[in-house]
């Protein structure tokens, strides 16, 4: 696919319909500064700040767009976990994602398994990411058929009241904000180095 | 289309095999044809239901063997080529044999941060909306040749609109040369069972997000 | 299971092309898996439907570029390795490598003749048959993982019954282990418009053989 | 391929599971003597003899097994295509086919697009084939989903008034007992040799 790609580039340069450089600033924006450390600090604000998480949950494209972020959001929605309903994010479609807040999906957001398997057996694909949720949990999965695009809001663990945001961030996985895992436990990062 | 897009409920794909530490990007064309797809649709010649549809309608078989970066490449080849920006013979040459398009620009690398944001896909309503927050509706039985966006999986069935998301453009419409023809957009949701039988998850919700013209009072 | 080869209704596989002049066999392989297929079956140690299983469980891309008899050969390669009567390396190794499995037997040519007819399917009926030509009958949304022989197409559709055709083995059932299970067999008709909505061609209808337990009454 | 089933047919034939010569007669079998001349033959029986007709259209299975062809049916149907009706045989989720009275079903039939198509878009197909039915026509398609396996009796010609048995078979083709064809009309056999 390299040479492919690379030819097709070509031709499109050759043609003068791009700029190397503009593609070179994309790369290097998902590569460097748009992808899960977003979300991560939005969840955390919520997490630590319940005015802010309220006007998360109300009207997310305007609670983070005033954040300032590289790209804005939107039509972005905030779904909550509680303890009686856990939230998934799945488009069976194609794979519409919450770019400005997650950067760009990983493989398996993208593939068939997940795709197929999400809507009608999400506990045996949580179970391939080692999560087990309570068999009375109620399980929400939202299809991003449109342009609406969907993040989770998971619980705030135990074990970390008067955590700063920068702090609780660091607890808030990629996975959790799809909806294939839980936020870490404080123990989980206790042997990493403080950011 | 009925495609193999279309996957929402299908058997034998496998488990879900995450990646530990996984890159942004597996290979240096990965990222190529990521900004190249950026790139390109900034133009407005084509949206992204445009787009989405060029990808489902590659060959079933290639579209399932194909990672998700090599269908953007196949359908980049295919919209540059429909739309007359490269011949098929300078893909085959694997390089510009004829001068480009008249009256075509291109992206700027000073333009390229605005790409970073989407555009928004909400338009202005010509009608009010004809469901409201817990109405009971039923999705239509259709089976259109060419592009939606209402799964197989949940034709057919009843569910609850949970929230009016404003008027936005159509996608059926657009991918089939219409125009935007802007809809109501809803949040449907349907209980598990009601979607996968009796044998479903009994704590399960599913959610679509669907255009008023798919939708009939329940 | 809800599989790519369940495919009525699809699109996007394009046109059919019948071949002028079509030899039998387009390859002599073909004709060795095709009577391989029919041999190895007549052992008794699986049959016709959990053939059909092990093909259909090939994954979707493999299924959809292979050929009708590659498939009849992958089928064959699993199912001989399934049942214990080759190794894994074996097939590896192209050439046995252990004994044969203690017991089997095999057709001889003598018998072949009798593998041009096919056994009956239809068994002595436990209890009568619940409905009758006529009756309106639902057929039931329903999503087994396993083998089952009512496709997705017809599921959760009104149609009529117009034909009992007595009582046969159960793919279902024989599929996932359980034996034969013999249950009333049915032709079951629909209205196009029924299984394809508004615009579904208004002179169709279409039939499918449905087992009792895919059926409840209307 | 060729070395791959070569290699299986030698494992399968070295373990005693198979007799090669046994593969030999079924593949002979089906390359000269099980084809849809034996449906042709059938067919053309129904047509010069209404009393057959009835009989088969009653239980196929008993009145074409009472004709001693090699491969004797089971659960063999036969639907007749009449002016107002149009039938025609698919099998959407593997590829039955009557092969005791057709043979070996083509490539087409069990190729994706006829088995996906057949069952939403048959007058798209028939034209594939060349076939335009009239309008009002309706069209009855029999996706063969068990064991049961069908046969189209074709609508007779005009201009055959007379004809033997033999000259009739001549007319019909396999496509038309599958429904993706008609019979021949007298002129388009015109040219052969007789049979």
């Amino acid at each position: 696919m390299q040479l492919r790609v690379r030819a097709l580039e070509s031709i499109l340069t050759e043609k003068g319909y791009v700029d190397p450089e503009a593609l070179d600033f994309i790369i290097e924006a998902y590569e460097t500064r748009i992808g899960p450390h977003i979300g991560a600090r939005i969840v955390a604000k919520a997490w630590a700040d319940p005015q802010f998480k309220q006007r998360l949950i109300a009207d997310a494209t305007a609670a983070v767009g005033a954040l300032g972020f590289a790209g804005r959001p939107t039509h972005l929605i905030a779904v909550e976990n509680t303890p009686k309903r856990h939230n998934m994010i799945v488009c069976t479609l194609c794979s519409c994602y919450p770019w400005e807040v997650l950067g760009l999906p990983p493989v398996w957001y993208k593939s068939s398994p997940y795709r197929s398997r999400a809507v009608i057996d999400p506990r045996g694909v949580l179970a391939e990411f080692g999560v087990s949720l309570p068999a009375e949990t109620e399980i929400r999965v939202w299809d991003s058929t449109a342009e609406t695009r969907f993040i989770v809001v998971p619980m705030r663990p135990a074990g970390t009241p008067g955590w700063s945001e920068e702090k609780l961030a660091r607890l808030v996985t990629r996975n959790a904000m799809v909806g294939t895992g839980l936020a870490l436990a404080p123990a989980e990062i206790a042997g990493e180095a403080a950011t | 289309m009925n495609g193999v897009h279309d996957m929402g409920g299908m058997h034998g794909f496998g488990a879900v095999a995450p990646e530990r530490d996984e890159p942004v990007f597996h290979a240096p064309w990965e990222g190529r044809v990521l900004a190249m797809n950026r790139a390109m649709g900034s133009l407005g010649l084509w949206n992204i239901d445009i787009g989405r549809f060029s990808r489902e309608s590659l060959p079933p078989d290639v579209y399932l063997s194909s990672s998700y970066y090599r269908r953007w490449t196949l359908g980049l080849e295919d919209l540059v080529v429909r739309y007359g920006l490269v011949g098929a013979d300078e893909l085959a040459a694997g390089r510009a044999l004829h001068p480009a398009a008249p009256g075509t620009r291109k992206l700027a690398a000073a333009d390229a941060p605005k790409l970073l944001a989407r555009g928004s896909y909400e338009r202005p309503a010509a009608s009010p909306a004809r469901f409201k927050t817990g109405d009971r509706v039923r999705t239509k039985n259709m089976h259109p040749a060419g592009h939606t966006r209402l799964p197989r999986y949940v034709r057919g069935h009843a569910g609850v609109v949970e929230c009016v998301r404003g008027c936005h453009v159509f996608p059926d419409a657009v991918a089939a040369g219409r125009g935007e023809e802007a809809h109501w957009l809803y949040t449907v949701v349907f209980d598990g069972r009601e979607l996968w039988g009796e044998a479903g998850d009994p704590t399960l919700e599913v959610s679509v997000e669907a255009w008023e013209p798919y939708l009939e009072p329940a």
